[in-house]
């Protein structure tokens, strides 16, 4: 198996690791864009409506065109905004969510991202700092709605970043490693399979909190339209707006890819390609949050933390401890 | 046929609008439409006032037609005691006027005395009315004088009845009832705005429909639209 | 818990659904006869009683005609105002001569004001479409008509039926 | 070293809000997310109608109340015209009277309708939203192929309706009331079970019966505080005593209970459209009206039962052909006065799920 770690740094390498930099990033575009049109195209079938259908066949190329349209818009900086945080955000927002992907293992030979061996903690590490871009955005505006919609997220994120922790500890200890690829290969030695079986408790807290990182439905609430118009990005217009709409989209993906790293077994699947397993079990979670999406209401901020601090974290906590005692006895 | 006869145009009868309105490829108007309807005799309280039905254009009370309106007389009956009731408790001078107006019986209030027949009137267990239904003002230029009319149901008796207050146009000003009726807050608030009445008592009497700089009060009849000309900005009028 | 599962039954079970979109442009909406849109105005059976601009609620006609060496009142100038009319029918249920219809026609939008200001050729001209007189339009709708009841005859249905 | 101090923050929701439903401006303080106060600011949707109506004969006003509450038009609609007969005692054909409760009873389920889909919309559901306006979307064509308009319907007038049914509309009618009546279990298994909507609903925006009472509520949001108030019952007008349907009411006065009803009335009134289109009787649509309407001088008052409480017209006529005083009692108005009451000390998110609630039309709260 190829690592990065193992192999010196040489002008070659890098040019190899830069390559791979562009692929990754190439992909995830790629991926963000058709999980844009998927998204839309779910939740319209599952509103008896169509879904895009003009740009393109299909309307195949209605996310491109978005994205074009965010392109070419005027870039509105506020002017009573704080100019360099207001600047700045996007960009801190963003920049996790691409670095997260460094850490998944996409297929058997994962050619393009680091086999590290703190992958896990990397990644939930890593995807805290969003948080900040949030913050900043939605004190940087100077707009009160903004304001609200980054304290949301703050508390939001915060309370929901533990029960995640916790919901993946089992798989670590059972795996007994926080690598990821070596996760996945344990899964395949595993005698209950994959970590879904035995986690399943850690995997229902870690679907219900990874929901909650996302501030998706029903846990937008930092963006909850009818409440805060767009909570923390309202004052954002163009290409600043679309890096978090971008950086969101990369979560999904990214989150999906974990779930399906951690528990569904990763790559691992017989017949098929491994990185076409991959693609199949990440694009079963995605579909799972849209349709959650289609059908859920949003929850209230008060009963959101309560849920996490007096359900989740228990629930989370109560799985170490079962884990631990199962791999005791076993 | 009535009488009323718009200006030298040929009189069509109801079904015969009927027939022009449909649309020429609507064949669904029905020929029934045709078969007018014995309307006159088929009303079952209405014979008792044909005449003032048939010359509406004379423009007298609907109280006035002889022989008088049954109902009419019962809710005037209701006007009657709760006019006794209202003098026994708050004295002589309360109501000015009793009446009725087909089956609700009407009273027209002293407006000194607006609050407390009012109040008289909801927390009274004999009357209850506690439910405002309506709460209107009319300007009435000729008259001199601003009506406000209060509709109020006792639920718990079941009854309707019309309570009114007069309030000179020039110096228009009456009691609050917000305090007894948190629901006629916006009521009272729109007739300050539009009609120019002042609430005295009332927790925030603002204008609700019309911004702060309007001028004039729109439902008074002699308000005209180039003589109010809105202060742009400003505050109060 | 229970509960959200169901919702989620529910929406997937629509999944399956027949879609409803219509694809507004390409596909229209199939308006009923009785369909109260843009008006069509004859001049030929106009005879300038002035209802319709009295009846209207928002003033938005205006017309006018003179007499003719018969006596007759004939139609100068017939204008609708489009940016205030309400499309409420009332002139056409005045009409005593069927003078003044309604089209399903609804698309009005404009990139200026003074466009919605139609003048009696541009009413008319919604009635005429392709035909060059009144008489010729009626010929070709009553012809359409009697094509249309012979159909429905043939399919054993009655005419007149729905839209 | 002073104290932590949180500081207040004035939030101006709306007039363009996404939901607020129109133009309707909440002004609201806040510590937190907690409202400390709300101010209420309606006005920006104000046309004038009672003063136009001045200006307006009878046949003429009728377009007007189309726009008050215009998701409810056909109810506000009779409210004038049923005001008007009441003053001239004039008798309604029977066709036209049942015609009427059919369309009015339609249109009740398709206010509900849309009360559903944008409550849920407002709560961060968007699917409801959908299904609810396709449903409503099948009335609004019944009332396109009856009368030819989709919103503002002008359909009825003194005396009657100003169109007869179509041929085959009646069965349509029918078709469609069956299919809906199966149609509402999906609502209670989308929704009404789902627990996040039960938490966000139950409890919240309570009004005591003894406000509802006495800030003139009426409608759901009085029926919801568990008073059976229903214009329909409690005042009967038209023929609404001839059908056998029920009123339904709550017991908490919450948002949840004001919901639920609102899903209730939409099976009571398809109860009534069904026993409706089974006994309309053949006859004139239209009864024996001048062909100028003048109403005898006095004043006239009549309430409905609207889509959103009690719909009043009252009338001041002077003898001619136009009002002397047009007041229209507007539920929307009445029951929008709470609010500032219900809102202080909740959440921002509760602002939502009470404002929405309410069930306000700002057509009609503005008039």
């Amino acid at each position: 198996m190829f690592s990065w770690q193992a192999t010196p740094l040489r002008p070659l390498t890098l040019l190899g690791m830069l390559i791979g930099v562009v692929v990754v990033l190439a992909l995830v575009l790629g991926i963000v864009t058709y999980l844009i049109y998927f998204e839309r195209k779910v939740i319209g079938w599952m509103q008896g409506r169509i879904g895009p259908n003009r740009v393109g066949p299909l309307g195949l190329l209605q996310s491109v065109a978005d994205v074009l349209k965010l392109l070419i818009k005027e870039d509105i900086i506020p002017a009573n905004a704080d100019r360099a945080l207001f600047l700045l955000a996007p960009v801190i927002a963003f920049v996790p969510s691409f670095m997260v992907l460094a850490v998944i293992p996409y297929t058997a030979s994962h050619i393009f991202t680091a086999n590290l061996n703190v992958g896990l903690l990397y990644y939930i590490a890593l995807s805290s700092l969003t948080i900040l871009g949030i913050v900043m955005a939605g004190w940087a505006s100077n707009n009160k709605y903004s304001l609200l919609g980054g304290m949301r997220s703050a508390a939001q994120m915060i309370s929901y970043e533990i029960p995640l922790g916790l919901s993946v500890l089992g798989v670590v200890m059972l795996a007994g490693s926080l690598n990821l690829v070596t996760i996945v290969q344990h899964q395949a030695t595993d005698r209950f399979g994959w970590y879904i079986i035995p986690q399943i408790i850690g995997f229902v807290v870690f679907m219900i909190a990874a929901l909650a990182e996302l501030n998706r439905t029903p846990f937008d609430l930092p963006e909850a339209e009818s409440e805060l118009v767009a909570g923390y990005f309202t004052e954002y217009s163009g290409f600043r707006f679309a890096f978090f709409m971008l950086s969101e989209y990369v979560y999904v993906f990214a989150i999906s890819a974990l779930a399906t790293t951690l528990f569904l077994g990763g790559w691992a699947g017989p017949f098929l390609p491994s990185w076409l397993w991959f693609a199949i079990k990440t694009s079963a979670i995605i579909f799972f949050l849209f349709w959650v999406r289609a059908t859920m209401p949003r929850m209230r901020g008060d009963q959101l933390m309560s849920f996490a601090w007096k359900v989740l974290i228990p629930v989370a906590l109560f799985n170490v401890v079962l884990t631990g005692a199962l791999s005791l006895i076993g | 046929m009535p009488d009323d006869v718009t200006e030298g145009q040929a009189e069509r009868t109801a079904a015969e609008k009927q027939a022009v309105a449909a649309k020429p490829a609507a064949t669904d108007a029905k020929p029934a439409a045709e078969a007018k309807p014995a309307a006159t005799d088929a009303k079952p309280v209405a014979e008792a006032k044909p005449a003032a039905e048939a010359k509406p254009a004379a423009a007298k009370p609907a109280k006035a037609a002889p022989p008088p309106d049954p109902r009419v007389v019962a809710a005037t009956a209701v006007a009657e005691q709760i006019k006794a009731s209202l003098e026994r408790a708050l004295g002589p001078g309360v109501v000015d006027e009793t009446g009725a107006f087909k089956d609700v019986p009407q009273l027209v209030i002293a407006s000194g005395k607006w609050l407390a027949a009012a109040r008289f009137l909801r927390d009274e267990p004999e009357h209850a009315y506690t439910y405002v239904e309506l709460f209107a003002g009319t300007d009435y230029k000729d008259k001199g004088y601003i009506e406000v009319a209060l509709y109020v149901q006792s639920v718990a008796n079941n009854r309707f009845i019309n309570l009114k207050v007069r309030t000179p146009r020039d110096d228009a000003k009456l009691d609050s009832l917000t305090g007894l009726f948190p629901g006629v807050n916006w009521e009272e608030r729109e007739v300050y705005d539009l009609l120019g009445v002042v609430f005295t008592g009332h927790p925030d009497l603002r204008r609700i429909m019309m911004w702060e700089g309007w001028n004039g009060y729109p439902l008074r009849k002699d308000y005209s639209p180039f003589e109010n000309i809105p202060v742009k900005g400003g505050n109060g009028s | 818990m229970f509960g959200i599962f169901k919702g989620l039954g529910v929406t997937f079970g629509q999944m399956t659904k027949k879609k409803v979109t219509l694809q507004y442009p390409d596909v229209r909406i199939n308006m009923p006869e009785r369909y109260r849109g843009i008006h069509q105005f004859i001049p030929e059976l106009c005879i300038v009683c002035n209802q319709c601009a009295r009846i209207c609620p928002t003033d938005c006609i205006s017309l006018s005609g003179t007499r003719n060496e018969d006596k007759k009142l004939r139609i100068d100038t017939y204008d609708i105002n489009f940016e205030i009319c309400i499309l409420c029918d009332l002139c056409v249920e005045v009409c005593p001569t069927e003078a003044i219809l309604m089209t399903p026609r609804f698309e009005l939008a404009s990139y200026t004001r003074d466009e919605l200001y139609k003048d009696m050729e541009w009413l008319y001209g919604n009635h005429l479409g392709e035909f060059g007189s009144h008489e010729q339009a009626m010929a070709a709708q009553a012809a359409r008509e009697a094509e249309h009841a012979a159909a429905a005859a043939a399919n054993g249905v009655e005419p007149g039926g729905d839209s | 070293m002073c104290a932590l101090r949180s500081e207040e923050m004035i939030l101006n929701v709306g007039p363009q809000h996404p939901s607020t439903h129109g133009v309707f401006r909440l002004v609201v303080t806040i510590d937190g997310e907690q409202i400390v106060d709300a101010d209420p600011v309606v006005g920006y949707l104000h046309r004038g109608t009672e003063k136009l109506a001045e200006d307006l004969q009878y046949v003429q006003i009728i377009p007007y109340t189309d726009r008050l509450d215009y998701v409810a038009s056909m109810l506000n609609n009779y409210a004038l015209c049923h005001t008007v007969e009441y003053a001239l005692d004039l008798e309604v054909p029977a066709r036209a009277e049942y015609l009427r409760i059919i369309v009015m009873e339609l249109q009740r389920v398709a206010s509900h309708l849309l009360f559903l889909g944008t409550y849920l919309l407002d709560l961060g559901a968007m699917s409801p939203f959908l299904y609810a306006f396709q449903e409503r979307e099948q009335i609004i064509m019944l009332f396109n192929e009856i009368c030819g308009a989709r919103l503002t319907y002008n359909y009825m007038r003194v005396g009657g309706v100003q169109w007869d049914a179509p041929p085959g509309w009646i069965e349509k009618v029918r078709d469609f009331t069956a299919q809906m009546q199966k149609k509402v279990p999906m609502y209670h298994q989308l929704v009404t079970g789902n627990e996040i909507f039960l938490n966000r609903v139950r409890g919240i925006g309570v009004i005591s019966q003894e406000d509802g009472i006495a800030y003139a509520m009426s409608g759901i949001n009085l029926r919801s505080t568990g008073f059976n108030w229903d214009l329909r019952k409690n005042r009967p007008y038209s023929i609404y005593d001839q059908f056998e349907w029920a009123v339904p009411v709550g017991k908490n006065g919450d948002c949840f209970d004001r919901y639920f009803i609102h899903l209730q009335e939409i099976e009571q009134s398809l109860n009534i459209v069904a026993q409706a289109v089974e006994r309309v009787p053949d006859g004139p649509i239209i009864g024996k009206v001048p062909k100028l309407v003048r109403v005898p001088a006095g004043e006239y008052y009549r309430g409905i039962e609207g889509a959103r409480g009690e719909l009043g017209v009252y009338l001041v006529s002077d003898g001619k052909d136009k009002p002397y005083r047009l007041k229209l009692r507007r539920p929307s108005f009445v029951n929008l006065q709470i609010l500032r009451k219900l809102l202080i000390g909740q959440s921002m998110a509760n602002l939502i799920a009470i404002l929405g609630a309410v069930d306000i039309v700002l057509g009609e709260v503005d008039a």
